[in-house]
């Protein structure tokens, strides 16, 4: 069996492309300061030194060619990484993203295929308004592409083997404030499939549904509420697209009651589908509304103070789960 | 008597400035198939068997026989939604492409892209894209793959002048420069995008000068001379597959029919097609061919009935096919692993 | 009293521009083919010949730096109509839509504004997979837009007069195939508030939810179940973001039961929040679970048997409300 | 004894080519408050005062304030995220500057932009944008309403090389162009964006050649030679302002802070900043002041502790202030109506 050691969810991703690195000649990195600088959140330090230029390629600021030219490159036989610096990045190249990268297989009747791996950072950090965007719910709303969005460093490094193996595109959205998060990672290659939710703790009284750095504040808000003999179960989608849906109504057949998490803006987010499905399917299950629990509808501020206020914390969870079971 | 020339007629690569009787008899067999295939299919759109937007090529053949004879076979073309003539240029044959505009099962992509979406895998030809200037960048990134797998191949991106004022245009120009990626840039420079003329839409009229914000070669020749066309993309392709690094041609031509069918046209007088009618890259091509001897009415007439027939077979093909399965709703949204 | 005419939806958004041209020296319109060309639809056709290309201008094409001139020129005092030919072309400009045209304001602390009018087409006819999608979700999923699209020409024309008003940005999305449907159009100035949802029809079995061009085969349903003895009740939201849920809610409060209907793909589109909402706040109103029909979740193929078939008609919509009432 | 300059010293528009001493040692004071502003700006953020991004100007001073010089009061500027100098060069009080970094009630946009997003409206100081290229068709949009209006201001656009090579740059630029809108483009060439040296992320390394795809008068200057900025700045503006359509310069330049805090700078050499020292525009021209006998060390001793005390109170300032109350969450997000 091969040896698990702790390692930093940033490591399990580098790890994840170093291996296809080395694994396939084809593989190449491209992005703005993924070389020489070796990433801005340092995802890729060390790869540029190890596989040289050729392999791991600094780009233009040109997201609509970045995507444009690793989409074509993945047509000629090549299987890139394209870097999206941050997920706020990508709107400049989402044309490229929805119109070309999501519907070359499809549009062309199954005769071509594009799989390229997209990784971008989501996060904040006092960044203000258009760098500490949520754009998941978009990304996940085409059909032609699949969007994973892991929490720990081993789904992470299981998540992007996958992606490399993958024949179809990815949307591979890290969190950047999760990239210090340490866990168990296995050494060597392995795969954590697309469309499969991680009940990442398990519990009777209610079930949150999650993904990505909510997946920690919601451990933490269950831990404290097993103090008081609360049994929270955490399920962590992983997957946005698909979805696991067996897993969640699972969860809730149990539970019988749900809350949705996310970082994302509330109307028409993540969390809309997730209710609604919930809500359809487990009609008869639900003991009261699924409720949501998402980052408030602003434009992100940057005062401290402000931008603390947008996102649920342990505290409001916690809050909002004693109201439910109340 | 002449000698039919063949629709496979190879070019010789062997020396590129040669161009042969076979040549010239095969480039007129060529465009007089994209006009009438074209022609067919307005005729088809007319009658509702056709549907969406239809981009017809009608008066810029020459560029597209022209180009793909200074191409190799396995170079790689992108173009945009006015991409007829590329296809069949490309050797495809007509039958499934017609069965497409009919959105047929036999159709080359299944019925599932339409006029806009043609594409052949196996003729190197990747695709009619409908997003302005959204192919730039792939045919940058097909050029990619070319260059770092080490193949003798180069990508070819054919566009409009008014997808030159789109910034995908510009990241993928800048992007085939710094990385000297082997990729020919074609502008058809049609006078208009839609019903904007060149110069209500772009600061130069001259395309092929935007070149110069990335130090690329460029050039701006007559796009309805098609021995000039197949001479110039043969030149530059060779540099693009040298090494020298991507390229960039604007060939000058003229629609003469509407951006789409529908199209009211309000933006140019029926004088001015008219004016420009003497410039038909076909009846051009078909005088020269008389001139150099290469070919007389009786000749001509069976080239053209050939054609006739094999458009005629293909809107056959096109009719008799059967829609798509509903079930191929469902397929190719995924590769399934 | 005004007199009240029979126009087209497109020509009540002509009339409605004409008047704002008429009324403010300032009004612009700007976009790809608006003026000589008279708009691919034909919705501006008249207004170059009347007002001159001084007030409606060909711009070239570039999403990007015709949604970024609007918006700079909103900010020096201008009110553009910037016209983005059909909706899948926005995503070339979505960046400058998301990140300058609705962060303008709350970004500089409410110092600026930029208050811009973008008109885009939606809509489908055998245009295939990139020209022919529906993102109105990514729109309304925004704070500092407002996004309209409207079902009639009454409405079309009141809408756009209320966001020729408006101090803030507004999506403003026609359906291509509403642009023949007449209707009753009072002459002269009149608005119709954002965020108020209109009942179309009065119904006490069940209601629809929808909007756009799905309003009218939810009343063609509607109708054709009357005769069945069947009551719907049609919902009109007219705005995706606000919303107005009080309207929504008291519909469901009378049928407690509620078909969401839409043109969009069903994961995280419109009508996920639309179900969510109404799951949550009408728990115990509702009989039975929120239902959703929508476009199937598919790249719009060009074949016209398959196109047919991705979208919900007047016999699913049938077919749907029977089973929700069996 | 030398009189002392006034931070409100006004250009002589009158006479542009003419520097004159109080506009020599106003420059100095400029240059120098920005300086010290970012310095204090730093030491901020490493006592985790400050967030987010910072990104300094220190090394390029010299062009923010010879620009505004060149420009009028009422000219309306748009920057990027790298925006502090062009700011405090346009006169704007450091304090509420300051408060802005610290993200406070009292700061520029009420804490609710940061570093990144300075303005001052009342300043025509429309903005730093933080998505590359982003905020480049938004002043050709601001130009656009001076030329409609009738208007006799410019637009001035500021952006980094690394901005050239996104598609909103050419956009832009081209539609500026084709409606000839009084707008001047200024490129800074700090040689960099973020890690990536000008030559490994453009196919031409000297930027004002773009400018040559959409037919614009452009230039390339030493950016820290202030008077030089001043002139040209000046030059084009008011070419721009006649008419003459959209105009760009390229500033060089070079960025002595990493691109923002905690920048590893593995892509060049202590040595390599170094060696570009002796071109820091701030020493340049207090030695030329000095030279020409516009100043003395007193003198200079004197402005410079007259900025210390400015900045100082920045400082305070903004420690002092409240963070903005909860619920100026809510706020700003529509306009109500
Ligand atoms: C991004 C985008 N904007 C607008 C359109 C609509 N449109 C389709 S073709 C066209 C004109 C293109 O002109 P040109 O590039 O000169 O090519 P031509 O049609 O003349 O061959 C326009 C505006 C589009 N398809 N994509
Ligand atoms: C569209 C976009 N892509 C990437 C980034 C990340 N980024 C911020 S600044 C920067 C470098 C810009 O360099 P340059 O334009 O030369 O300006 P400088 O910072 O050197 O002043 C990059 C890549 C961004 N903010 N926006
Ligand atoms: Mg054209
Ligand atoms: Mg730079």
């Amino acid at each position: 069996m091969a040896d698990v050691i702790q390692m930093t969810l940033r490591d399990a991703l580098k790890e994840a492309m170093r291996e296809a690195l080395k694994r396939d000649n084809n593989v190449v990195i491209m992005g703005e300061e993924v070389g020489v600088w070796g990433g801005t959140y340092a995802v890729t330090r060390g790869l540029y030194d190890e596989f040289g230029d050729r392999r791991v390629i600094d780009t233009p600021i040109a997201e609509m060619g970045i995507i444009g030219v690793a989409t074509g490159a993945a047509m000629g036989g090549i299987k890139p990484i394209a870097e999206i610096m941050t997920i706020n990045f990508a709107l400049v190249a989402i044309d490229q993203i929805v119109n070309n990268t999501a519907k070359i297989h499809s549009m062309f009747g199954g005769t071509m295929r594009a799989p390229v791996v997209i990784r971008t950072a989501a996060g904040w950090g006092q960044l203000a308004a258009t760098h500490s965007q949520s754009f998941e719910a978009w990304f996940a709303h085409v059909p032609g592409l699949i969007v994973v969005m892991p929490s720990t460093p081993y789904d992470a490094k299981g998540l992007l083997t996958t992606a490399m193996y993958s024949q179809n595109p990815v949307i591979f959205i890290e969190h950047s404030r999760l990239y210090g998060e340490k866990g168990p990672v296995p050494e060597g290659e392995f795969r954590v499939p697309f469309g499969v939710a991680d009940v990442k703790r398990a519990g009777k009284d209610v079930s949150i549904i999650t993904y990505s750095r909510m997946v920690h504040v919601a451990l933490n808000a269950a831990n404290e509420l097993a103090r008081e003999g609360i049994e929270v179960e955490v399920v962590d989608l992983r997957s946005l697209r698909p979805v696991d849906w067996e897993t969640v109504y699972g969860s809730i057949k149990k539970t019988h009651r749900a809350l949705v998490l996310t970082e994302d803006w509330m109307t028409y987010g993540i969390s809309a589908e997730v209710a609604a499905r919930i809500s359809h399917e487990m009609f008869d299950y639900l003991d009261a509304p699924v409720e949501r629990l998402t980052q408030l509808e602003v434009p992100l501020p940057y005062a401290p103070n402000l931008e603390k206020l947008s996102f649920p914390d342990e505290a409001r969870v916690i809050e909002q789960l004693k109201k439910m079971l109340a | 008597m002449v000698a039919p020339a063949t629709v496979a007629a190879p070019v010789t690569h062997e020396d590129p400035l040669e161009i042969t009787r076979e040549m010239g008899l095969h480039w007129l067999e060529q465009m007089m198939l994209i006009r009438r295939f074209e022609e067919a299919a307005e005729y088809a759109y007319t009658q509702k068997k056709v549907g969406g937007f239809l981009h017809l090529y009608i008066g810029e053949e020459s560029i597209a026989v022209g180009a793909v004879a200074g191409l190799r076979p396995d170079d790689d073309i992108f173009t945009h939604y006015r991409d007829h003539g590329w296809v069949l240029a490309r050797g495809v044959d007509p039958r499934p492409a017609m069965a497409e505009l009919y959105g047929k099962a036999t159709g080359l992509v299944k019925g599932k892209g339409g006029s806009m979406h043609f594409a052949s895998v196996e003729h190197h030809m990747w695709g009619g894209y409908a997003i302005v200037g959204g192919h730039i960048p792939l045919a940058a990134g097909m050029a990619f793959s070319h260059q770092y797998l080490g193949r003798d191949r180069i990508a070819f991106c054919v566009m409009g002048e008014g997808a030159t004022n789109i910034g995908m245009f510009h990241e993928a120009l800048n992007m085939a420069a710094v990385w000297k990626l082997p990729v020919v840039f074609l502008v058809e420079n049609n006078m208009f995008g839609m019903g904007t003329a060149v110069e209500r839409a772009s600061a130069t009229s001259d395309i092929y000068e935007k070149g110069q914000a990335y130090r690329m070669p460029a050039t701006q020749i007559d796009g309805n001379d098609i021995e000039l066309v197949y001479r110039t993309i043969h030149q530059f392709a060779e540099h693009a597959r040298r090494g020298e690094g991507p390229q960039l041609i604007e060939a000058m031509t003229y629609r003469f029919k509407g951006h789409s069918m529908g199209d009211p046209q309000r933006y140019r007088t029926k004088e001015e097609v008219e004016s420009r009618r003497p410039d038909d890259p076909l009846n051009r091509w078909e005088k020269k061919l008389i001139e150099r001897g290469w070919a007389n009415d009786t000749l001509i007439k069976e080239i053209f009935a050939r054609v006739d027939q094999q458009v005629a077979q293909a809107v056959q093909f096109a009719e008799d096919s059967p829609f798509p399965d509903p079930g191929e709703l469902y397929t190719d949204i995924l590769v399934e692993e």
